[in-house]
């Protein structure tokens, strides 16, 4: 066991950290900021080399992570395509495809969104009733509507969920597409979110056409290849030792300099709370820490991944918590007297932790199941058409 | 014992139900977020309706009614985020009692709020005459007010600049302590309502809504989760009847029970919002759903009056002192 | 609404506390105690004036239970007697059975013990497999196992609960009976809890007759006759007011005995742990009182009752743990310097509660669908036979 | 970065995990509660096994192994409530260093035990010489033990007066504090291996026992307590490997590293516990059943070597304390 870098992680670190520091005001151009660091080789670490990756490791590509963050950068613009839209096209796309789009999405040439969710189809994303229907050239026609999706406003392309077939039982009748989000018949609403922030979109989808040869994987198969997006999806989400929230240090240097107006006894309540969801992070922190050295050594990640986002959205919560009470009387407001939103701010994010990205009673039911091997509850939709489920109730 | 409400009370919560429903809702506390519109039904209808006057006496032109009375209206109007709260009318009503002041409260001529120590005060935006301590004084003034960005657009909270003041009472300490608890539990009976409407909808959504062929309500992690929300709310509704009953009946019952309705709102109302957002799912933390607007309301309410921690705090030196 | 006795109550009350003040003395006889109690008019006080009882009303019990709280007096011998099995004979049993049993039961000249749980039907009694067989004179031949049984080594009748027809759904082919717990074949053996104490019995029945005399109800309807038993178990825990486990002023007490040896930190750390458990007892105290005021306007009490129990016994177990830290290093041990084992007695003691008389996740089950009216969950049992039943899985 | 158990450590949890089976278990535990039976493996074997004598030098007839070894080993003594504690030994180790009893310690004739400040002794039971703090000063020397009745007997908890004692070192905080923290790693390894063997217990019951037509596992109440669980347990291994690779490997980060997994075993080891016993229902309960051993380990666990409470607070103030 240990935690030091090997030397070629050293070395990697060295040279990430010394481009980033020399480069770093650049970043306020995102799209240039990211092609930036695709040249740098910063971008899609761990993708192959052929999918104008690096081929390089888990841990090099954490590395470059930790540097970014150390240097308080933002994320790159283009995550979800390099995370999870990416990884689709590598495993399931066509070679025009891969040729088409990957290196463009690495350098952030264009921006990609991922297009699941549903008004009625949230925790139970296969019950999604999006319809693309076989037109007599081949094509498809997409009639349908999605919601939650990030960044779908300034997106040039998506990945698409949709049923092609709802006389199978739900699972069986998906298929996956790459859609063009400039497409005539493509709307974009912003959604707003309980802290007033539209982070996300509703996407309707009116006599949308897509070309056959933008399909991923085969028709039926969409099940599958969304796996293989949700699969890197869980990574992305308190995986590796990334924080959910804020950072617990972040909280503890905000306690600290509030504690002393505090009387003892508040003083004394402050640190068990900033104690338990400390420890709490830390764990978190550790584990995904673990996760990444099986990465590293060449391992899938398992469902055992999600425990992360779980325990990392109740400590954030709590943290929050404790980070908004230290205010004093200014907690009753969405801003400190000195006009500081961050922990209010927090606090109105943290509800949609619990849901987005799985919800905490999914997350429990995945890892129940699939890493205790606890029974499965009896379903009863197994082997029920799509079609006929929406008549059972 | 005799522990329930009476059809006097069932009568009176009818009433205040149907007009607090016209005249606020979910929707006015988003406007009044979003676009500054004014927070309903407003001090005017409120006192129009007698429901906010009900704890002045008829001799200074109010009701003459209990608190028990309030209490079972602040409920109803916690159920659709009315305001101003009727914390701010009761406190008043026990602060001003004796002084000429009271019958300006019960004809809504003045605009009172009243100002704690600490912070932004609740209902201060529009209000024109502030009671404050001051060394142990009761005074009563008029006061500059500045708007603070709000959470809860409801609660009306500002700063407030006491302009000249009088003293009402040179030795206030046992009025104010009264007026504080009799605000705690009023706030109590608004966080019972609050709670319950927020039971109700998740509890409807549970019913309607479904997932992997089953309606969500069937499985075992939202149905606990509501159970527990629906224990901790009738927990409260039996604290906040206690305290009320205190108020008016046993005076000495009044600061174990007022500080543990407090409490017990500050934390029910919290637990409530967050497990109804979490059944609701993504729908759940849109700005369109009134699920965030009681979130909102949880969010300020336990920092009002105190807070749960200085509540549970009394509860437990209460509990001390009467063993010895 | 108000708190105070009525004209009636307040009667009542003061003879109650003249009595048992007159008469304290006595309790150390158990059963000579309760036929005392019995002569007075203080047992079975809801019990119609024909079944032996006073004909009064929930409160009038419910002040006799106050006073003899009030000096610290224990609870009656045959308190599962007249709880459970006396409400159920009245409710099923035979002229002949009431006349029998129910006044020896109300003066303890007899005991009385409920034999319905297994150790393969605990939460799911209804799965019950003690096996009740017809003779050819009518009579009943009993074979099986009964566990969790309180005060079997002491008790004279029980009332059970048998299978006699397994090849019906299982709660379709259930009875119930009255057995003299003396007959031959009846074996009773200690069960030791978790903490040491034997309250409990294991009882096995081996070839016991039982005359068809003594059945109660109908041959197959055990299930609704063991409903009413539960029901009237459900008013005892939890409910009415009555604390369970400690009670709250107990630990107030023992707190405030203790608090003056900690630190201050710890002083305001026990103080909202006091606070959380206290409000939490006392939520649960006064939604007692507003069933006892329901019941004595002659309600039925229903499912909301069993919330008592759910947080009664958590808020029980809070304040359990706050007066064993409050110990300081002597909460590392079984007793404290002085001998007091109250505190680590009580600890032990708990995590029972929130299994017996209806573990925690049925609680919720049943107040979630009694209550809430949210859906149940699907059955894989409905309709199966008990005997197909046991080789499905 | 790679952090993970290497092939060496895996191997050395396995030979562990075959004599402390061969040695120790529940049933040794529930007869030493019942019957004063000794406490397995008892002293004697733990040293000839050379297990419990991993972190002392070779130089003085020890392992010469690293504190991460100790813990890999102190996770197979707690699944199965093994005793006396390898925290004695890996604490006695740290404060005997280059002192001739080291080599006591290491062959066994020496029966050490650590007397803190307060109330009763871990191992005190067959202690023949007691390490201890006088005014700063490390000491060393006889002591009369009174038995304490065990809530977990295999804790060998009693009362130590000491005899006339040596002074070992005059200025020994660095040492004392190093003896604790990483007596604090060790207790949390053992606590890891408690719960993890509880949740095994757990698990197993659930895919077994049915009621209502289904396996209990499938039920989400039982599914949800038993997943909390793990994940609790998941990340108590991360602490407690961090914590000793500290130890051994970075000191600076020790103090924080052993305080959160101190702090994590006390709260994950009662949940663990409360949360199989509620899984198991009525048979959790009984004497018979081994659950009860780990809940009475539990409960004595999380007062040793400072309380869960005092670990959380010196978190947050090593926490804040990084900050500045």
């Amino acid at each position: 066991m240990d935690f030091d870098d090997t030397p070629d992680e050293a070395a990697w670190r060295a040279h990430v950290r010394s481009f980033l520091e020399h480069h770093r005001g650049e970043h306020d151009a995102a799209r240039a900021w990211q092609a930036t660091l695709y040249e740098a080789g910063f971008v899609g670490v761990t993708w192959p080399v052929e999918a104008g990756g690096r081929g390089g490791t888990p841990m090099q590509q954490a590395i470059v992570d930790q540097e970014m963050a150390r240097l308080g950068l933002p994320s790159l613009v283009n995550l979800i395509g390099i995370g999870m839209c990416g990884p689709t096209v590598i495993m399931h796309g066509s070679d025009r495809q891969k040729e088409r789009y990957l290196q463009r999405l690495l350098r952030a040439d264009d921006l990609w969104c991922q297009l699941f969710s549903e008004p009625a189809a949230g925790s139970d994303l296969a019950a999604l009733r999006t319809r693309a229907v076989r037109e007599p050239g081949g094509d498809w026609r997409v009639n349908g509507q999605k919601v939650w999706t990030t960044l779908a406003h300034l997106a040039d392309y998506g990945i698409l969920l949709t049923r092609t077939d709802p006389d199978v039982p739900k699972h069986r009748g998906l298929t996956m597409f790459v859609v063009d989000m400039k497409a005539p018949g493509v709307t974009v609403r912003p959604l707003r979110q309980m802290n007033g922030d539209a982070h996300f979109n509703e996407v309707f989808f009116d006599d949308v056409l897509v070309p056959d040869a933008e399909r991923l994987g085969e028709a039926g198969d969409g099940w599958r290849v969304a796996l293989t997006t949700l699969m890197s999806e869980r990574l992305s989400l308190g995986g590796g030792g990334t924080s959910i929230g804020p950072k617990p240090e972040a909280v503890a240097r905000h306690v600290a300099e509030h504690l002393g107006a505090l009387s003892a006894d508040r003083q004394a309540l402050a640190r068990q709370e900033l104690g338990r969801g400390y420890v709490a992070a830390l764990g978190a922190r550790y584990t995904g820490y673990r996760q990444l050295s099986k990465l590293s050594r060449g391992e899938l990640p398992g469902p055992e991944a999600s425990a992360g986002k779980l325990s990392g959205t109740r400590s954030a919560r709590d943290l929050t918590d404790l980070a908004v009470r230290v205010l004093g009387a200014d907690a009753r407001v969405a801003a400190t007297g000195d006009g500081d939103r961050t922990w209010p701010t927090m606090q109105a994010v943290l509800p949609g932790m619990a849901i987005a990205g799985g919800s905490d009673q999914v997350l429990r039911n995945i890892i129940g199941e699939r890493v205790l091997g606890l029974p499965a509850e009896p379903r009863t939709d197994k082997g029920v058409s799509f079609k006929e489920s929406l008549h059972e109730l | 014992m005799n522990f329930d409400l009476d059809q006097e009370h069932l009568d009176l919560a009818g009433g205040a139900r149907e007009f607090l429903a016209a005249s606020a809702s979910p929707a006015a506390a988003r406007a009044a977020l979003e676009e500054g519109a004014a927070v309903r039904p407003g001090r005017a209808e409120l006192v129009k309706s007698g429901f906010a006057t009900i704890t002045i006496p008829e001799s200074a032109g109010g009701g003459g009614g209990s608190v028990l009375q309030l209490a079972v209206v602040a409920e109803q109007a916690g159920r659709v985020l009315a305001g101003p709260s009727l914390v701010t009318f009761a406190r008043a009503a026990v602060l001003l009692a004796g002084d000429s002041r009271l019958a300006g409260l019960a004809d809504g001529s003045l605009a009172v709020a009243v100002a704690d120590d600490d912070g932004p005060v609740l209902d201060a935006i529009d209000g024109d005459t502030f009671l404050a301590r001051r060394d142990g004084a009761l005074v009563c003034g008029p006061g500059t007010v500045t708007a603070r960005e709000p959470i809860d657009a409801t609660r009306g909270l500002g700063d407030v600049a006491l302009g000249e003041t009088v003293v009402l009472a040179a030795d206030a300490a046992d009025r104010w302590r009264r007026g504080e608890r009799v605000g705690r539990t009023i706030l109590a009976a608004e966080g019972l309502g609050a709670a319950a409407r927020l039971l109700e909808m998740g509890v409807a959504y549970a019913k309607q809504r479904q997932a992997f062929g089953r309606l969500i309500g069937s499985y075992q992690a939202v149905k606990h989760l509501l159970v527990d929300v629906y224990v901790e709310v009738e927990q409260l509704r039996s604290l906040v009847w206690w305290a009320a009953w205190a108020a008016d009946r046993a005076p000495a019952e009044l600061p174990l029970a007022a500080a543990a309705a407090k409490a017990a709102a500050a934390t029910t109302l919290e637990h409530a919002a967050e497990a109804v957002i979490q059944v609701h799912g993504g729908i759940g933390f849109t700005w369109e759903h009134d699920a965030h607007l009681y979130w909102r309301r949880a969010k300020v309410d336990r920092f009002l009056l105190g807070d749960d921690v200085a509540a549970f705090d009394e509860v437990a030196r209460l509990a001390m002192e009467a063993t010895r």
